[in-house]
């Protein structure tokens, strides 16, 4: 789940990273009024789910209340497209105004999972402000890492050779290593997947500052931060991608024709493969997950169906936890809940697998089966003819 | 023979009380294995499908049953405690299939058990399966297994069942089946089972399911072209997928070049393995080269 | 460090483990407010730094706020004397009035380092209000322990298991696992070297409460509680030897007549050994460091010299971080402020040796060098002549 | 050759620009050992007596200078983070001879270590020396020392050097003296340099030096009945210190009979080490042990 920057900038203050004064305003009003509260200077920040902001045109700087009014107008209520969006992009719902900062220096850092090493890694990186996976790709060496050991937590020889390895000044490094402790203990206690600076700014007098924030919660650990699945904004999400992860169902939005309903994120991917090889393209990727139930399997159909690209749905069932007839049952009820006739392509194997076909036989459903994924690929392009 | 699991094998169920931990529990006992006790916390004392003793703690269960292997099924934010205890109870293999666990706990559960002689497989993994032994540890359904000489090793559940299907299919057997899991933290990699296949003498080739995502494939390739003579028939499924989406639990976050299908199926093609074109395709490149191993 | 039994309680209260209602006094007058305030009946308990505070008669049970006040009388300014204090006891500046516990069972709970796990173990009993020691050296398998691995903390089958040992009836047991992990977060994050609740109650109607609490502070780890550290009470320590360990000097009080210089633990009691096979008693443990410099040999000396009991001195100095040079001078120096004239046995060796003895040579001190523990036993049983 | 130490031993001195390091990393060049490197962060480029490069990290120093051993003197609440750098930086052997270290900071500490290929002497401790290869890392005076076949181990420093000093008099030299440290938690115990000694060709008795508190001396103990051929000389101190006092740093809590001295010594006698009777007898005791091995 990801947070808003402004929403990552207050747990941020709390910790004790500073970051610069500022509000967040939802009308053009109360931009006016926050750029006033800063004596007329500021910059105004989209509140987008998105990077990229920058070169999208979503920061701007203003130079007196008018102007920030002015460009809060622009922002709010439109749609803001970055190169991590889609062609429509994310509603602009706020904007964070904040004070102009004095930058001396940009640097990148970083908290995330490494699967290597099984455990948190900080990365840290003298090319703040720039795009971290193009310096990670161009200039690796220019992006140090340090793994912690979950038992020691992040310590003091580690945080003085990133200190030295970003060439920080005594000075700097102080207020630079109390900002990397509190975002390890931010990772930590707030079960992130990821905290990201980008840029963390040395000012002219030498202060260490989070000039921008981002922060994603792992959803596995949001059942004990209550609190911070309340941050949720539903608006930044695609509608049915966030439906679908309502119902705990991993669904991707694509951009072709066939449906795809499948089980387990493996099969799905492959059922991918499948579908592109056979000179298709899939609209969706689904894994409606092990433990569904038919409710659960119609609800994924459902998504499935309410996308006006689907012309054709590609079933593709292996029954384990999830059992053949309950999945044909949940087709079953959605297809008919809607109403819908769309061609069904339906592979189905192990568990229960005679009882869910007889289902799905037994309805008025236009059902084509086949019995390997070469046949299903075959079925796709006999149904998009 | 196989690996992990065989005719010694005496399974403890974690959560055999819940609706998933009764359901496949069921299912592998029909399947031929051997399963001598269950946990549920509050339980003790209850006889599961009148035959399988219900205990309150692992320590228990040990003691009572020498169980040796633990299939865990208990909800995510007590599958951290299970495996623990587990651990703690000397139990030297542990698949936990429960889905959700959060990450943070696991990177300081591997840990723990680094100190230990426990093998855990998982989390949000479909388990092993001995078919020779009719020992089944997990969710996948028995009856698309035919005992033999194949090893097959996957991230993922269903995608595992595909390849085991098509080699069945054929009349290919397999020697065991593991799903590692697709979570950012395991307790065991592709590595691990690769020298584990590589070392039994019951399994002459190996069907390597890998997926985008993380590097653990390159890694398993370093291995392969290091370690295993054995030959390897690979899949690397996700080459379609569109960059910079998540496509669902199996972490198939696609996050840089290595991460990419083209990336790791060109180290597997460094490595030796012999590559599997498309996911229909499985069971006819192991035919293939079981044919040219004559 | 100690804490007081109540200071404990706050701590334990903060960390939501249900303590008896009640307050501190300092006066008979407040005692009697505070048991007016609980209704009348209440219990007063003696304030103080030693365990069997019930069977030496500092734990009393009154039925009136009269009876507090007159209760409160007779421990304020008294010294106690229990089997953990010295014939001298500790003195009484406080007494803790609570209310009556309904009793149905009583527990023994604690935390403490075990130095073979190398880590902290949690230690349960269902034999509650008892000496614990005594039950571990009849009945050692009605302790039951659990070693707590750092990296997982304190793990929920490890607290299941014990309150499945204490016999814990499920209303009970919820109740008590949070006393339990509270004692970990208590126990880790205020670096304890022993937290202890004896008896834990649990009540007539299942409530689970704290009638006692025990906490004991690592001193090596106060640098960063400070906090804490203003808790101490060293009206509760033995005068020399909080003299001493404000100096960083350990320093124990014998019954002996031969004062003890020595530096490192180990040899410090070797020389006891070697000083009680003489034939004489030694009057103090004394291990004066490793870092010592002159001046705090010579607050080691003059603690030595306070002490009436001392009638000679021996002091065995291996140099190593500590030169034998510095502690001469270091003795020299406390000898002739205090103007001492007591026979000194000296036997120095190592780390600049001759310049040592040269230095006491040198002085008007009344010394007798030894070279070998031997001749040092010799020359004890000689000057006590 | 000994143990731990020997003419290979390249040593690191973190702290080295302090007072207690400065002064034994001086002592310790006098004495011959070859110290290649100090560390003291923010000190980097500076060179010691004239002759030893320090630099800001471990981790450099090693690279610089191949330094295989690391001496700590950092202040106690600096001294986990030495000790992790270190080996972190794959120092092999460290010695951290700081007293006062947090006891919990090392509870984390070990299980850290646990994990790599390392060894930790103390804290708390007065290090180790090898005097036929003239090298000494720690705190002991070098030239009470002796090249010899005594190995020497005992919890605490100086009472270490006694027994040293009353080896050396009788002119029996040793082969190492280790000092483990007297803290509730460290690195490495009795048990461990006593199967060091066992395999140390160059060693023909151990003399063993424990202490009242804890129960190492009884895991000792059972190692020498278990495992050590070599003969073993035994003081236990602290038998007429009184009862539920606290001896200093040492840790010499006397919590349980089995803390005490008397159910040491029969462990010892009860293992077949031959007890050494008062601390004045530690020379005498090797003496005639050495003379009836002929």
């Amino acid at each position: 789940m990801k947070l808003h920057e402004y929403q990552a900038k207050e747990i941020f203050a709390c910790y004790g990273i500073p970051v610069p004064r500022g509000s967040v305003a939802a009308t053009a009003g109360e931009a006016r009024q926050a750029a006033a509260d800063l004596g007329g200077q500021a910059v105004v920040k989209a509140q987008v789910h998105a990077g990229g902001r920058g070169k999208a045109g979503g920061i701007k700087v203003v130079r007196s209340p008018e102007e920030a009014e002015q460009t809060a107008r622009e922002f709010l209520g439109q749609n803001l497209v970055t190169h991590q969006t889609d062609a429509r992009g994310v509603p602009v719902n706020s904007v964070l105004v904040e004070e102009l900062a004095d930058i001396r220096r940009e640097l990148y850092v970083a908290l995330t999972i490494d699967r290597g090493f099984r455990g948190p890694v900080l990365l840290v990186s003298a090319a703040g402000g720039m795009d971290i996976e193009e310096v990670a790709a161009t200039n690796p060496q220019d992006i140090h890492t340090e793994p912690i050991e979950p038992v020691l937590g992040l310590m003091p020889y580690q945080t003085r050779r990133l200190a030295a390895r970003l060439n920080l000044e005594p000075a700097q490094a102080r207020p630079a290593i109390q900002v990397l402790n509190a975002l390890y203990r931010i990772f930590t206690e707030n079960d992130c997947s990821l905290v990201e600076i980008n840029p963390l700014i040395i000012t002219g007098d030498d202060r260490v500052v989070a000039l921008d924030a981002k922060l994603d919660l792992e959803d596995d650990s949001l059942f004990r931060h209550a609190d911070l699945g309340e941050l949720r904004d539903r608006s930044q999400e695609d509608a049915l991608e966030a439906e679908a992860a309502d119902q705990d169902i991993a669904y991707v939005n694509l951009e072709g024709s066939v449906g795809c309903l499948v089980n387990g994120a493996g099969l799905a991917m492959a059922t991918l493969d499948v579908t592109n090889a056979a000179g298709a393209a899939p609209a969706n990727f689904l894994d409606v997950g092990g433990g569904a139930d038919e409710e659960k399997v119609a609800s994924a159909v459902s998504i499935i169906l309410s996308d006006p690209k689907v012309n054709r749905v590609l079933v593709n069932i292996f029954g384990g936890i999830l059992r053949c007839d309950i999945a044909a049952r949940g087709i079953v009820l959605a297809f008919e809940r809607q109403g819908a006739t769309l061609p069904l392509i339906v592979r189905m194997l192990g568990t229960n697998v005679v009882e869910g076909k007889e289902i799905l036989q037994a309805s008025s459903l236009n059902v084509t089966f086949a019995d390997t994924l070469t046949e299903a690929a075959a079925a796709i392009r006999q149904a998009g003819g | 023979m196989g690996i992990l699991l065989n005719e010694e094998s005496r399974i403890l169920v974690q959560g055999i009380t819940g609706r998933e931990g009764s359901f496949h529990a069921r299912a592998g006992m029909a399947y031929g294995t051997n399963v001598v006790a269950g946990v549920t916390p509050g339980r003790g004392g209850q006889l599961f499908e009148e035959q399988v003793p219900v205990f309150d703690s692992v320590a228990q269960a040990v003691a009572e049953t020498a169980a040796n292997v633990s299939l865990i099924f208990v909800p995510p934010p007590f599958a951290p405690d299970a495996i623990a205890e587990a651990a703690d109870a000397g139990v030297p293999l542990i698949a936990c299939i429960t889905e959700g666990v959060p990450v943070q706990d696991m990177a300081r559960i591997v840990r723990y058990i680094d100190h230990k002689p426990v093998r855990l497989i998982g989390p949000n993994c479909p388990g092993m399966i001995n078919p020779g032994a009719r020992c089944k540890v997990g969710i996948m359904p028995g009856d698309i297994h035919l005992p033999g000489r194949v090893g097959v090793v996957s991230r993922s559940g269903t995608l595992t069942y595909e390849a085991v299907a098509q080699l069945t299919h054929r009349g290919i057997g397999q020697s065991s089946c593991v799903g590692i899991g697709g979570d950012p933290i395991i307790g065991t990699s592709f590595v691990d089972i690769l020298r584990l296949y590589e070392a039994d003498p019951d399994t002459d080739l190996i069907v390597f399911i890998g997926e985008i995502g993380g590097t653990m494939e390159q890694e398993a390739a370093a291995c392969i072209k290091a370690e295993i003579s054995k030959p390897v028939c690979t899949l690397i499924v996700g080459a379609t997928a569109p960059p910079g989406k998540r496509m669902g639990h199996a972490g198939a976050i696609i996050t840089g070049d290595s991460a990419r299908a083209e990336a790791k199926i060109a180290a597997m093609r460094d490595a030796g393995a012999h590559i599997i074109p498309t996911p229909a395709d499985i069971g006819a490149t192991a035919e293939a080269v079981l044919g040219e191993m004559g």
